[in-house]
């Protein structure tokens, strides 16, 4: 990756569906992806249910956006964290996160990497700017 | 019952706004009377026809003015609206702007009043 | 009476509050965000499970379902907004906003 | 008091400043007051913090509104509650309440009311309506 | 430094919108370079020329547009904002719509971009 | 690093979260509701007394005085708007809302 490449990293704190923070988060992903940017996402806090993997909102009459979440690795976002601690206070597994996409080669399913605490703050110094949203 | 709902939140940004939907629907899907609808905070933004929002998702502000359509009274707060730029020439049809005096009326004739908001 | 609540217990001190005022034989109902707090086998998981001892707790299924929540709190009753409206009908309301 | 006056509680959660509920509220209750209702104002959680006395948001650039606490008597709202264990935790003491009028004879000042939180419970069960900012 | 402001929330509101202008006006009195300031979710609310608030409080609207006829780029998005119905017709002065690349080209070429919201 | 932090700790998990990730020699920022976190005696002090071991704890002037908040906490360092951008320039930020 070339040295001018900016590394930007977004954090994901908040949940899911009670407020439009994701929803609208994830479309500044979208858009960012197709700059010249080394992007990276937290999932953290009350952000790892984002992840869930299920969700269905027709109930409540209101759009979705895990679908969008299942073809991050397509918008070449790949490097997709989500906090172990964050996930385990909430009682999630590994095992409940949803599909970000699939290897080009082997087609084998793609998860978000779970990371521990203690990897964020460091990881958080070594990006240009970081948005939370 | 008589039933009473204050939105405090805005469209969209907010879960707020649609619980206060599916919920009133559903109270007058059973029959109940709905005394009248209160916009307060950004509770006021809920009723601008101004928004477009992407065809595929629900349109808020027309949801709101078809149910002040049925008849309901549907009153946005004048205090909380000026701060925020919602005046006359921006709401959907069905929709007024009054004073907190609404509110109080509602509270007080009201048997429930139930909030939504942050 | 019935208590609201519509915020994450993980992030938020809402339930918390609402669950020291309420009264015996009292109605919770956990919608929106809140609904994180009826799952099983969470760090938050205890303080329903004490609630329930003293008042009814509900959970609105379309926030569940947003969510895909499913390992419920025994107990918990799950309802849709048409209960929730019989719920207000039933009880003077308190939304812990 | 007639038997036909209402019940209304306001219960006032949420820090003041940081957003606009606080002083919203406010000007909700002070047109309230003006009707025939029996109106009753419980500060818990983060709201005992607007009954701070000494707040002073020049330097912010925002209108402040302390001082309409302190005439709240003068509009015949005087049921002005504060739960204990919300000052305890957040390290106030009834010495850092404000005054919200004064003593019609006596002119000696008042000051909200402290209570305990299982008052709290009992009291919004015996209301008409309640509402909370 | 050559700085990016991102506001999240709407103006009277929340903090964040005050807590940003003071920051700014903060960084100008010391010289730094504001690269943009960018409105996302309800802070799109915070530049309609609608609002119209009490005689003896800050007009939030129209502080932004004087730090835009400074030379200061403002934008807001458009996604977000065609949701919300602020509209070209309601901006004040020396405000844009424009869509998130321009938030995008901020967080790259900004040495720092400060978020504010809630 | 420089992380500012804007709700109640009494209310909200994020100050929490903010001090979980802070690296040692790093910034800490309490403005807006977040500036309640900074006070002596409450049920949240210790929590701030624990980072100010690893970390520099500033919290916003004009946010105190706005909330009478003053007996601040030893070892954190009152600034103001001009000390925020200081802050900012000399460090990358989170803004952990």
């Amino acid at each position: 990756m070339a040295e001018d490449i900016k590394k930007i990293m977004f954090t994901v704190r908040k949940a899911p569906h009670g407020s439009i923070y994701v929803y609208e988060g994830l479309e500044v992903k979208l858009i960012m992806a197709a700059y010249d940017a080394d992007i990276s996402v937290v999932f953290m806090d009350d952000g790892v249910f984002a992840l869930k993997d299920g969700q269905n909102t027709a109930e409540l009459g209101i759009k979705g956006f895990a679908a969008t979440y299942g073809v991050m690795v397509d918008y070449e976002i790949s490097k997709i964290y989500v906090d172990r601690k964050s996930m385990e206070d909430r009682g999630m597994t590994e095992n409940d996160l949803l599909v970000i996409g699939e290897d080009e080669d082997t087609e084998e399913p793609i998860k978000p990497t779970v990371i521990e605490t203690d990897q964020i703050g460091p990881m958080m110094a070594e990006q240009h700017n970081i948005l939370c949203f | 019952m008589k039933l009473a709902v204050l939105v405090l939140e805005g469209p969209y940004n907010h879960e707020a706004s649609d619980s206060a939907y599916n919920f009133i629907q559903a109270a007058l899907e059973k029959g109940h009377e709905i005394r009248g609808i209160f916009f307060y905070h950004d509770g006021v933004y809920n009723v601008t026809k101004l928004m477009e929002p992407p065809q595929d998702d629900r349109h808020i502000a027309n949801r709101w003015s078809e149910l002040g359509a049925k008849g309901i009274d549907i009153v946005v707060c004048i205090a909380a609206a000026k701060r925020r730029g919602i005046v006359d020439d921006v709401l959907v049809p069905n929709v007024r702007i009054s004073g907190l005096g609404q509110l109080t009326m509602m509270a007080i004739e009201a048997d429930r009043l139930v909030t939504f908001g942050d | 009476m019935l208590h609201t609540v519509n915020k994450s217990p993980f992030q938020n001190g809402t339930m918390e509050s609402c669950l020291r005022c309420v009264n015996p034989g009292d109605a919770v109902l956990l919608l929106e965000d809140g609904v994180f707090g009826a799952v099983t086998g969470t760090s938050k998981t205890a303080l329903i499970e004490e609630a329930l001892k003293n008042a009814e707790v509900y959970a609105l299924s379309a926030d569940l379902k947003a969510r895909a929540l499913e390992n419920i709190i025994p107990g918990i009753k799950v309802t849709d907004y048409a209960g929730f409206v019989d719920l207000v009908d039933q009880n003077k309301v308190h939304s812990w906003l």
